[in-house]
């Protein structure tokens, strides 16, 4: 690009790039992707992630049969909620990108930004649950039907952001990975069915089953709490994202324009030789 | 209470993940925001 | 759809007649690859117990192979872009060649069948003969429907020989965990009787049947450019 | 006269790069336009366009009556292309590749069978594995392919390279005999000896963009006289 600029800086007066030197845009709160209301949202899920701190590690109790290991439940299934929520929002996007009355590659960034949270808190979630198992059980990992769907859907849609990054035009970008998203949702409760199936044959009882835990009040509200801090944090984490990459492809479109002016400038300067190159490449012959 | 480490460990990686993520996305979108004009992020 | 289908199968079988690549590469991979897995596994017994899953891993990674293969064909001389140029329809090239890769797998799959009853001492009685050849022709059609539907996304791509693995074998993997414990059922390992077989080879088929339907339609935009 | 292509503004992106930056072009039935200009001006490109292989990102492109825009489908079975790569099966023998193409558009037996003879791989050569073949009998077969394929826009890219002189021959022949029976062709190649003989008409390609070139002195004449 940088070579391709100069050259063009020089031509002539009516090119693209002379609208290149753009104004930044205006110094904000919350940043270039941020608006009024991720502000707001924002500060919100920093509000609630502290109540969720302070209930979840300070004020409700510890259970009678898990003990303070409970506490990690609300981490877990605050980030598990998000991982699901995410993926259906993937899905759901991925169908409305291909559903031809409805497309736009907005549903495309929208899919890609919520695969990508959710991955994150599928990690986190696979992390916080190998923890809680290792207290309640004893074991890091167990082979129960939940667990390894939790841990295919990660791998899963680690391919599909693998997908995402292959590169070619935004409309190819978002035809491949639309399908791709949707060929998962076909196989995650193949994975799912299988597996149970699988430990349903081979071992007595499911491991969840130990796992009972008796809710009092106060937990009950640090679990509803885990889950409207981790929605909020969601919704925040993808509304950047999604800006993020509008940005990203508008960037990936005016390089076309730059790309456009100096692929012309090469056919002007060219016409002043283009009768000697035919004869060169006549001679060639 | 030997469990505490176990416990405060899936807060700190659950909130680590969380910040590194909106960091890496806000300061993505400022750099993007220095080389786009205005009505490229109809946003605002 | 079906024409379509006929004649890139014919082509893509005709080639392997002339190549000869899985008889003469894939073949001996599978069965090296078998071998290791008894040297790794090193005790008898074990070997025996877990040799129905030895042979459909084995199978899962000669299907790696087989599909790379499969579209290498195309494009080594730009016949994915002759294709495309020539308006063939995407869900005939599809069934085509997975059609095409099924044969190719059960052929590899049968002769991978006799040296595991040598190597792990599998044994087969004649009343499991029905379930066995049902598993293996189900779980064949959902492997090459999944493999060339992968396939046909990751050809073409940089890096495709990485991406393949990564997007394929989590979507196999009820294919391994159902053929494995209906081969189990059928060799009575481990005390498996042949009915417990018949509810996994209900998966097989479930599996075959919806990504035969979704491959079909999900093929033409997937390798669309 | 019916127009067969219709370019108005045409750009077409690979990866990042403008190959056309605007293209501007309109080609009636029945001509043979040859496409010259450097490498890299985006000929091949102009083809691969036309035939519905390359998605078109701004302006308009209409080729057989079909928007490029919407509908690249419905081009791609009326239009047949040669571009660098033959296209063919390696293990296969000539007549099973010419078969294999033929098929595609249903195309008879005799109609496979004519074909073959027409490009000169019809008896000797019918049962040779292509890989054992020399590059001008690939080519040769590659055309025989396209000829079975009985297109109405032909677009080949450097047709000539590889070929023998009575290979050339033989193409240029059946080109103008393609064209009488109403197909419409553009041909990319550096050849201009050979192919500006057959040409109706001469276009440059230079950075994405199309210029018109007079026809009026024939590119042989410039050689001769040299």
């Amino acid at each position: 690009m940088a070579v391709t600029q100069n050259r063009i800086t020089n031509t002539t007066a009516t090119d693209p790039l002379a609208e290149r030197s753009v104004e930044p845009a205006k110094r904000r709160r919350g940043g270039a992707t941020g608006t009024r209301f991720t502000f707001v949202l924002g500060a919100a899920t920093i509000a609630s992630m502290a109540l969720l701190v302070l209930f979840g590690l300070f004020l409700s109790p510890a259970d009678i049969t898990q003990g303070e290991s409970v506490r990690i439940l609300y981490i877990h299934v605050g980030t598990v909620w998000v991982a699901y929520v995410a993926f259906g929002v993937t899905a759901i996007a991925s169908a409305l990108f291909l559903w031809k009355r409805t497309t736009s590659l907005t549903w495309d960034r929208i899919a890609g930004a919520s695969a990508e949270v959710g991955v994150l808190f599928m990690a986190l979630t696979l992390f916080a649950g190998s923890i809680w198992g290792r207290l309640s059980w004893g074991q890091f990992w167990v082979w129960d039907a939940r667990v390894t769907t939790t841990a295919f859907l990660f791998i899963t849609y680690v391919g599909y952001l693998a997908v995402r990054g292959l590169g070619g035009s935004h409309q190819q970008r978002g035809r491949r990975s639309a399908v791709v998203a949707l060929l998962a949702v076909l196989e995650i409760p193949l994975v799912h069915f299988s597996v149970k199936l699988w430990r349903g044959l081979h071992q007595e009882a499911s491991v969840a089953g130990t796992t009972k835990v008796q809710l009092e009040n106060l937990m009950l509200f640090s679990l509803f709490l885990a889950l409207i801090a981790f929605t909020l944090l969601y919704v925040w984490l993808v509304m950047h994202r999604q800006r993020v990459l509008a940005m990203q492809d508008a960037l990936d479109d005016k390089g076309l324009d730059y790309a456009l002016a100096a692929r012309r400038a090469e056919s002007s300067t060219a016409a002043t030789t283009s009768a000697t190159t035919t004869a060169a490449t006549g001679g060639t012959v | 209470m030997e469990d505490i480490g176990f416990i405060l460990s899936t807060y700190i990686a659950t909130f680590v993940g969380s910040v590194a993520l909106a960091w890496y996305y806000l300061r993505r979108g400022k750099r993007l925001a220095e080389q786009l004009p205005p009505e490229d992020m109809p946003w605002i | 759809m079906f024409r379509v289908a006929r004649y890139i199968a014919a082509k893509d079988l005709r080639i392997e007649l002339r190549s000869r690549v899985v008889v003469n590469q894939v073949l001996p991979f599978a069965a090296i690859v078998m071998v290791m897995f008894a040297f790794a596994l090193n005790t008898d017994a074990i070997v025996s117990r877990v040799a129905p899953g030895l042979i459909w891993l084995a199978t899962m990674f000669s299907l790696l192979i087989l599909v790379q293969r499969s579209f290498a064909i195309e494009s080594a001389d730009g016949a994915t872009d002759a294709l495309k140029a020539a308006g063939v329809d995407p869900a005939g090239i599809f069934l085509g060649k997975a059609f095409a890769l099924a044969v190719q797998l059960l052929v590899l799959e049968i002769l991978l069948l006799m040296p595991a009853i040598v190597l792990y001492r599998a044994r087969v009685q004649w009343d499991s003969v029905v379930l066995l050849v049902t598993t293996f022709l189900a779980a064949t059609c959902g492997l090459a429907l999944v493999g060339t539907l992968y396939g046909g996304l990751a050809a073409g791509v940089r890096g495709r020989e990485t991406l393949l693995p990564l997007l394929l074998l989590p979507v196999v993997a009820p294919v391994l965990i159902g053929a494995t414990r209906a081969t189990e059922a059928a060799f009575h390992t481990g005390g498996a009787v042949v009915a417990d077989g018949w509810s996994w080879l209900g998966l097989l088929a479930v599996f075959a049947a919806l990504f035969g339907v979704g491959g079909t339609l999900a093929f033409g935009p997937l390798i669309e450019d | 006269m019916e127009t067969v292509v219709l370019l108005s503004k045409a750009v077409a992106v690979l990866g990042q790069f403008p190959v056309l930056a605007g293209a501007d072009l309109t080609v009636q039935r029945g001509e043979i336009v040859l496409l010259q200009g450097p490498n890299g001006a985006g000929k091949t490109s102009l083809l691969r366009l036309c035939a519905g292989l390359l998605p078109l990102s701004r302006g308009e492109a209409v080729v057989l009556g079909c928007d490029l825009a919407t509908d690249r489908d419905s081009v791609r079975k009326r239009v047949g292309m040669l571009g660098h790569a033959n296209g063919l099966y390696t293990d296969l023998t000539v007549t099973e590749n010419v078969r294999f193409w033929g098929a595609t558009v249903g195309a008879k037996r005799g109609e496979v069978d004519a074909a073959m003879a027409r490009m000169g791989v019809g008896d000797r050569l019918a049962d040779v594995p292509v890989a054992r073949l020399s590059a001008g009998q690939k080519r040769r077969t590659a055309l025989a392919c396209l000829v079975a394929r009985r297109a109405e826009l032909w677009l080949l890219d450097e047709p000539h390279s590889g070929l023998d002189a009575a290979g050339r021959d033989e193409l240029d022949s059946t080109l103008r005999e393609a064209t009488r029976a109403g197909a419409t062709i553009m041909v990319a190649s550096h050849e201009l000896e050979r192919a500006g003989a057959l040409a109706t008409r001469l276009v440059e390609v230079i950075g994405g963009r199309i210029r018109e070139q007079p026809i009026a002195t024939p590119p042989s004449t410039e050689t001769a006289g040299r």
